[in-house]
């Protein structure tokens, strides 16, 4: 096995964890920066690819996603919880071994779902695919979990890394055209969120969204 | 040919008109006899019909022409039917026009414009008359029907003249459906009729009567024909009765001699029914009115089991 | 070329200008004009093909095909009525201060935005794009749902985002995933994506990979379908937004979203070789149409009603792209098309309606062919045809579902019969009381804009009648490529 | 020019009308009478295009329109052309009524009223001479929509407004049964046009279905059990012509279905198939007269009487069927003749009556029995024509309800050579409950005639009541008078209908027809039965006419006009006679266990007794509540799904997505 790819192991090992510690954490800004870390990690990967095999387009990602996932988005992110003084806890739903349990079950489905596909797939970095498939389905369980109208946006913005992971370790990177449709909708989508959070904050003075179960179907 | 047909054909109808009255006294002499009362003349009916010809007609105000034509109308159809049973011949003109249906059918028209006539001025006992009248005809017309199915199906034919042939001119028979048919007949006979125990023909109590209150309304000739036709009614069932249970000596096609026996044979089968029938009427009570579904019902039972035991053991 | 461009570009410059002058009083004419500009040049598009046949275009980054082709034309079309019924309805809005000239430019800009995102979704040739397009499509509408910023309409918005986000991310790992299969075939590079690429090689295409990609791309755009159990966003986001919003998203969104599955649906047919995706989505289509048709008999906001309803169509359009074959692909594409001007043409009435009456609340509303014949009876015959009564389209497709599914697979009749049975029973009751009967409402100082919900009945009325023959031809060629 | 064109034409014609109608607002009598009045002409024209295309070779068209691949294919052969002749001669009636009728108002716009009334007409054609499924489905659902249109034509009062909804929602799901059962009929072959699939040859398995689900969707329109809920409570609420059209003709148009499906398009005929109609029909038509005699409302009667009489038309239907299988095909076309001829009797008759309650309520403003009485004398032609609707309905010689009802009881008895001893045994006694049916025919009708035209009128108002106009009267002795021909001249009309039991069953009564002359009507041969309805009226007639000149002549015919006797009780007044509910009361006592009675006693010290019984269908009760229960319970447990908590949505598409990854693998 070529250094390389025990590199992109190590690396994807690493978001895997960092994905778990996003799954467990309760305060907000600590999230914020696990984000922001798991974006770095996802860029390096990237740009270790890219140097191991020299895709000139990979590069380019490798630096879209540090501008994006490492500084723009945790800027917007601070910004926002500073302006609504979010510096308080995220509490979750139900209790945090429970939910780190349910995580590792996920792992094990998404590994063995991964299996066939990683075998398919001609890339050194196949191995992670398993990975990426945990940390994206990992995400989806945190979104449930928080009740935190942020916390919510967090886990689905570490949902798209997820993704972004799996282009990479599958297919060395989706198209460029597509990845920058990509990155332009993460960046609008991160954006109206953060209006929603004034939008919410101003009607409900709170951002938990249990305001937000009125809409049901009255009898 | 034909000729003696419509003679004969004429000769049974008039026949059947101008004895009406007569069976009628008969049996009213019969009953009184049983009741060890003295009787009236036999001719007693007759008087009464010339009496009430012969008075004003009295009409309430609001009478209808419906009012006026419905005793005609009912005296016609009576006629009608007389012409179609074969009495004494069976090779009658008018006989294709009907079978048993049809003259099941014929009955219909006239008690339907009976209980029509009944409502239309608008009494209390009226309609209550032809309500009851109404609903006993609802329930007496199947049992009717199925009672002359079984013969029909005997001789695979709804026309008279041809069952009557089949049952007087073959070899005898026994048939058991018939027995059941013939007693259903006859239940059937009493509530049509309105004889005792369905209604009793000599009363004006006015919560028990039903024929009675159909007619309370008409006077003179109205009254006569709805009597007249009312004798004839009875007249018809009796004949029925004959032609369907007891044809034994009517009249072959084209037998000129026949004739003449025939005749005398339905004289005296006339005479002992009508005798029976008063018999009958003697040693039975009137019901009331809800009771007569029941009545009826065992009725239209015994003739569903005929037709049944028919299917069973003859077919 | 130049059409396509058109087509694309004229959306996307009126969303623009729109987004920079959107609250001037000639806004809504504006907006209308852009849409009609719009339509004509989509007319044209059409008028091409129709001579031309197919064509690919840009470096094949465009593609225009049987299957696309009317639904371009369709959703110009809706587009352009909506504005029209939107000019009026939106006036009556701002009069009743129900919107700030702040918001009213946020509409219109993000109007045209989205119409453009409809146009490159059904346009692009590129898996990729028409992922990155259906994904702006919820950016662009998400701000409109919450446009009144009441608690609720805020609340359905954010249901909205957050769910067909996610969604979406699924489809995504789908798109990867398919990428990754095509990859090996055609090489990395753009062309692994270009769906008419795909399409030549669909057979070669791996199909364990193909499998899970469907799956995830089925959960991923079935979300914005709106088929049982993703559908919960559906009926807040169409009851809460405006209803010029309702309509399109009713009328176009889900198709477009339907469209997405079944071109995917295609590739992976033919790779495994098997029912298997065929029969997945039968089941979501009878779930739907089930499920739906239960809820609709307790629903008491007209426009949540009407959502429903969409939910239950769109169920039955699935379960016939589900069964396959010549003829269910061709009812499900007359059921598409029919459904999605029926159902905006209701809306459109529902939105008079609810004007006139100052509620939403189906208790409320009463005898509305006094107040205004117009309205009643454009919704009385706009909810006959949705209840698939000849002799509109909806009717025509549904006799070609119902009929093959009797043949082929009749354990799914008693559903699709008990389904439809339901509907029609909620639906018409309703539809019935609100039509008929006293009246509640008052007048309106504006004179409500009809035409559009008469056309487009009209329209629907045509398709139970008689096809136009190039059009019955799309459906064929597009029915013989789904299969 | 073949027999097709004028048919198609009067299409057009009518359509045409009832746009032209809606677009000219006009004031409301010339409006009536123009447009009614120039649509009786097309009914006049296709009832003699029909009688002419009666036994013509089929005749087949393709329409430029439709489905691509299937345009609309439409066709005449005898027995479209049968019922296009029976829609003729009752639309001609009643068009020409309802110049007169909503000339006075009765009720909504007549602009309206005019394009959904002929609408209606048109889309009848349609379905009668459709030749595709698709075509039918559209032209069966248009005429369902028109109806349902005319029937809230007052949608102000609530309960009309549920009784239209009843019938739509009935009259769809029944549409949906059709639909399925083309689904099963096309075999797959996607070809919807009747003439391929009449080359199908079904399994025995799949011919069942197929025709259980036309008999059920058919019948969800005739009103056979259980699904005839909806006709008593949508004929009332209709206008009275809307409801002569709906119980005359639109209910013939499921019997045509019913025997276009099952003799036409499908190769087998299966006995079972025959008892069953023949049990259902016998108890549809015991269950209509039942509830036809307690009832209160005089076009609710009406109503019930055609669930009867749509229930003998089927147990004819079943003993067809039951010959046919059994291949005594000569029995099997006297009993489809008897079924042909009894759905002509009743589009006549029945429209005839519904005209006639029409011209009552015009006159009186009222429709409870018990409002109603003494009304021979205020509108003579009304009652006079509807004396011969109610001889005839109630199935007396010599009119038309008794020649139908008399073949119907030849078949019946002539069952008995069946190869089935059960049948054997089974058919007398449905011969039994069809003479009680017809029996209890009589009483009701007897009923509705008494009580409103005879006796004392029950309301002042009526003394002022009036006779109806000059184009009412035209169109009531329009009806009465084929009435009374189709009695006294049975014979002419089974020849002209031979042709169908030919066409269906590949065997006539030609024969049997051709033994006698045309005065006697004969079943299979003259010895076994005949009837003679000419001689019946000449012999009654005559004896009448006798009798009267003898009594005039022998007697005099004085006659004093006095106050009723009454068993001499003074101070009678109206209130004395039977009410609605009196007359109706023995029957509800005897047949109880059919009804859902609610009675309301008075107690004896009460100052002002009052006495009040509610009479309802206990299948509403047993059948129609219980699925409503069961549908709204299944939507409660539905409701779970949408508890509004974004995290369980997630949740659920999670779910979804992690069952389909394993699912798939």
């Amino acid at each position: 096995m070529s250094a390389v790819t025990q590199v992109v192991n190590l690396l994807a090992a690493i978001l895997l964890l960092i994905a778990f510690a996003m799954l467990a954490q309760r305060r907000l800004l600590r999230l914020i920066h696990l984000f922001a870390l798991q974006g770095g990690v996802l860029s390096l990967n990237t740009f270790v690819v890219a140097a191991a095999l020299s895709q000139p387009h990979l590069y380019f990602s490798a630096v879209l996603t540090f501008v994006l996932k490492v500084l723009v988005l945790p800027w917007i992110l601070m910004r926002l919880i500073e302006r609504l003084d979010l510096k308080r806890d995220v509490e979750t739903l139900i209790n945090i071994p429970t939910i780190t349990l349910i995580g590792i079950v996920l792992v094990i489905v998404a590994f063995n779902l991964a299996l066939p596909i990683s075998q398919l797939a001609g890339t050194i970095t196949r191995g992670t695919l398993g990975i990426a498939m945990a940390s994206v389905l990992i995400s989806f369980l945190m979104m449930i979990t928080r009740r935190k109208a942020v916390a919510q946006v967090i886990g689905f913005l570490a949902m798209e890394n997820g993704l972004f992971f799996a282009a990479t370790s599958a297919t060395y990177g989706m198209p460029m055209v597509v990845e920058l449709g990509i990155a332009l909708d993460v960046l609008v989508g991160t954006f109206i969120f953060g209006i929603f959070f004034f939008h919410i904050r101003e009607t409900f003075d709170s951002l938990d969204i249990h305001h937000l179960e009125k809409l049901k179907d009255r009898q | 040919m034909i000729w003696f047909d419509l003679v004969s054909q004429l000769l049974q109808s008039l026949l059947a008109i101008l004895l009406a009255p007569l069976l009628l006294g008969w049996i009213n002499q019969c009953r009184a006899w049983l009741q060890n009362r003295s009787a009236p003349s036999l001719l007693q009916p007759y008087r009464m019909l010339r009496k009430l010809l012969e008075k004003d007609a009295v009409i309430a105000h609001n009478a209808s022409w419906l009012f006026r034509l419905t005793p005609y109308v009912v005296f016609a159809s009576m006629v009608l039917a007389a012409s179609i049973v074969p009495i004494v011949a069976t090779d009658l003109p008018f006989s294709p026009a009907a079978d048993v249906i049809a003259l099941v059918g014929l009955f219909a028209v006239a008690r339907v414009f009976m209980a029509l006539a009944a409502m239309d001025i608008g009494t209390a006992f009226g309609s209550l008359g032809s309500r009851r009248e109404m609903l006993i005809a609802a329930l007496a017309e199947p049992a009717l029907l199925i009672v002359f199915f079984t013969p029909a199906l005997i001789a695979q034919s709804t026309a008279l003249t041809t069952i009557v042939e089949q049952l007087a001119h073959r070899q005898l028979h026994l048939y058991p459906s018939m027995a059941f048919a013939a007693v259903a007949f006859v239940m059937v006979l009493l509530a049509e009729n309105a004889r005792i125990p369905v209604d009793n023909p000599s009363t004006h109590l006015e919560l028990t009567m039903v024929h009675e209150a159909l007619i309370l309304e008409y006077s003179a000739r109205h009254l006569a024909l709805m009597d007249w036709a009312h004798a004839l009614k009875l007249m018809v069932y009796l004949t029925l009765g004959i032609a369907l249970f007891l044809p034994w000596g009517v009249a072959q096609p084209g037998h000129w001699l026949a004739l003449p026996l025939a005749v005398v044979a339905v004289f005296i089968k006339l005479a002992l029914l009508g005798a029976g029938l008063a018999v009958l009427e003697a040693v039975s009570a009137k019901m009331r009115i809800f009771r007569v579904p029941e009545f009826l019902g065992i009725a239209f039972l015994l003739a569903v089991l005929g037709m049944l035991i028919h299917f069973l053991v003859e077919a | 070329m130049t059409e396509v461009l058109l087509v694309l570009g004229l959306p996307l410059i009126g969303a623009v200008l729109l987004a920079a002058s959107g609250d001037r009083p000639w806004a809504a004419e504006a907006n209308t004009a852009v849409a009609l500009s719009t339509l004509l040049a989509a007319v044209a598009l059409t008028a091409r093909v129709i001579t031309l046949g197919p064509l690919v275009t840009m470096g094949e980054l465009f593609f225009v095909d049987a299957f696309n082709v009317f639904l371009v034309t369709l959703t110009a079309f809706v587009g352009f009525t909506t504005a029209v019924f939107s000019r009026i309805y939106m006036r009556v809005e701002q009069d009743r201060g129900k919107l700030s000239p702040k918001r009213l430019r946020l509409y219109h800009g993000m109007y045209q935005l989205f119409m453009f995102t409809m146009l490159l979704a059904l346009l692009t040739n590129n898996v990729g794009i028409l992922w990155v397009a259906m994904e702006a499509a919820t950016l662009a509408t998400v701000l409109l749902v919450s446009l009144y910023r009441t608690p609720a309409s805020i609340e359905a918005a954010w249901k909205y985002f957050i769910l067909c986000g996610v969604g979406i991310a699924q489809a995504l790992f789908g798109t990867i995933l398919l990428y990754l299969a095509a990859e090996r075939v055609l090489g990395s590079g753009g062309s692994a994506l270009l769906w008419t690429h795909l399409n030549d090689v669909k057979g070669q295409l791996e199909p364990t990979v193909l499998a899970i990609a469907f799956v995830f791309l089925l959960v991923g755009y079935g979300t914005k379908v709106g088929l049982v159990p993703l559908h919960n966003w559906l009926p807040d986001a169409h009851a809460e937004g405006p209803t010029p919003i309702s309509a399109v998203l009713s009328g176009l969104l889900l198709n477009v979203a339907l469209y997405a599955v079944v071109r995917n649906k295609v590739l992976v047919d033919a790779a495994l070789g098997t029912h298997a995706a065929g029969t997945l989505m039968m089941g979501f289509g009878l779930l739907s149409v089930i499920v739906a048709a239960l809820f609709l008999s307790r629903q008491k906001d007209i426009k949540r009603l009407f959502a429903y309803s969409s939910i239950e169509h769109m169920g039955i359009a699935t379960f016939a792209f589900g069964m396959g074959g010549a003829v269910a692909s061709f009812a499900g594409l007359l059921h598409m098309t029919a459904h999605s001007l029926t159902k905006s043409a209701i809306f459109f009435a529902v939105g008079h309606a609810a004007q006139k009456t100052g509620t939403q609340i189906i208790d409320d509303i009463r005898g509305l062919i006094h107040v205004s014949p117009a309205v009643g009876w454009g919704l009385m015959i706009g909810g006959i045809a949705i209840l698939g009564i000849p002799p509109f389209g909806v009717f025509a497709s549904e006799f070609l579902i119902l009929t093959t599914a009797m043949k082929d697979h009749p354990w799914a009749t008693p559903i699709l019969l008990l389904g439809l049975a339901l509907a029609f029973a909620s639906i018409f009751s309703r539809l019935q009381a609100m039509v008929l009967g006293e009246s509640t409402a008052e007048r309106l100082p504006h004179p409500p804009a009809l035409f559009p919900v008469f056309v487009h009945l009209l329209i629907v009325l045509l398709l139970g009648l008689w096809i136009p023959p190039y059009l019955a031809n799309w459906y064929r060629q597009a029915a013989a490529m789904i299969g | 020019m073949s027999l097709l064109h004028p048919v198609l034409g009067v299409v057009l014609y009518w359509l045409a009308l009832g746009v032209v109608g809606l677009a000219v607002p006009i004031a409301r009598g010339p409006h009536a009478r123009l447009f009614f009045g120039l649509g009786a002409f097309g009914g006049f024209v296709l009832a003699f295009t029909g009688l002419a295309a009666l036994g013509s070779w089929p005749l087949s068209m393709v329409l430029p329109l439709g489905l691509p691949d299937l345009p609309f294919h439409v066709r005449i052969d005898s027995l479209s052309a049968f019922f296009v002749m029976l829609l003729g001669f009752a639309s001609t009636g009643v068009s020409v009524f309802a110049a007169g009728y909503f000339e006075k108002g009765g009720g909504g716009d007549i602009q309206l009223i005019c394009l959904q009334y002929h609408v209606f007409l048109a889309s009848m054609v349609m379905v009668l001479v459709a030749d595709d499924a698709y075509l039918f489905m559209v032209a069966w659902e248009a005429m369902a929509l028109a109806s349902y249109f005319l029937v809230i034509t007052d949608h102000r009062i609530e309960e009309i407004r549920r009784a239209g909804f009843l019938y739509l929602l009935v009259a769809h799901i029944g549409a949906i049964a059709i639909l399925l059962s083309f689904g099963v009929l096309q075999l797959g072959q996607w070809s919807y046009n009747f003439s391929a699939i009449r080359d199908n040859l079904l399994s025995p398995g799949w011919a069942a279905v197929a025709f259980l689900l036309a008999l059920f969707g058919f019948g969800a329109k005739a009103g056979f059990l259980p699904v005839h809920i909806w006709l008593p409570e949508a004929h009332p609420a209709a206008p009275s012509p809307v409801s002569a059209l709906m119980s005359g003709v639109m209910l013939k148009t499921a019997i045509y279905g019913l025997l276009r499906v099952s003799f036409d398009l499908l190769h087998v005929q299966v006995w079972w198939w025959g008892v069953l109609a023949l049990a259902l029909g016998l108890f549809t038509a015991f269950y209509g007269v039942a509830f036809a005699a307690v009832q209160t409302d005089m076009k609710r009667l009406l109503a019930y009487s055609s669930i009867e009489n749509m229930g003998i038309v089927l147990a004819g239907f079943g003993l067809t069927l039951i010959f046919h299988a059994y291949r005594m095909n000569l029995l099997a076309a006297l009993a489809l003749a008897a079924t042909l001829y009894h759905c002509l009797n009743h589009a006549l008759f029945k429209s005839l009556l519904f005209l006639a309650t029409g011209s009552v309520m015009h006159a009186t403003s009222h429709r409870s029995l018990g409002k109603l009485g003494g009304l021979i004398r205020r509108m003579p032609w009304v009652a006079a024509t509807a004396l011969v609707g109610t001889l005839a309905i109630a199935g007396l010689p010599p009119l038309n309800g008794f020649v139908s009802e008399w073949m119907l009881f030849q078949a019946f008895l002539l069952s008995t050579g069946l190869p089935n001893s059960y049948l054997n045994m089974f058919v007398p006694v449905g011969t039994a409950a069809f003479a009680l049916i017809v029996a209890l025919a009589g009483y009701v009708m007897v009923k509705f005639y008494g009580i409103v035209f005879l006796g004392l009128p029950r309301e002042s108002s009526l003394e002022g009541a009036h006779d109806a106009g000059v184009l009412e009267r035209i169109a009531l002795v329009w009806l009465a008078a084929w009435c009374v021909v189709l009695g006294l001249a049975p014979v002419l009309v089974l020849r002209a209908i031979d042709s169908i039991p030919q066409m269906l069953i590949g065997s006539s009564l030609r024969e049997s027809l051709n033994k006698t002359s045309w005065a006697f009507l004969t079943a299979m041969a003259p010895e076994h039965a005949s009837y003679s309805p000419i001689v019946f009226v000449l012999v009654t007639v005559a004896v009448v006419a006798l009798t009267f000149i003898l009594v005039r002549r022998h007697f005099h015919g004085r006659a004093r006009r006095v106050a009723p006797w009454d068993c001499g009780f003074p101070g009678l007044n109206a209130r004395m006679q039977d009410s609605a509910e009196g007359y109706g009361q023995p029957i509800k006592q005897i047949f109880e266990p059919f009804f859902r009675l609610e009675r309301h006693h008075p107690s004896p010290f009460d100052p002002k007794p009052h006495y009040r019984s509610k009479i309802e269908d206990k299948l509403w009760y047993a059948l129609y509540l219980p699925i409503e229960r069961l549908a709204a319970r299944l939507s409660q447990w539905v409701g779970i799904l949408q508890q509004g908590r974004i995290a369980m949505y997630l949740v659920y598409s999670f779910a979804t997505l992690l069952l389909l990854l394993v699912l798939i693998r």
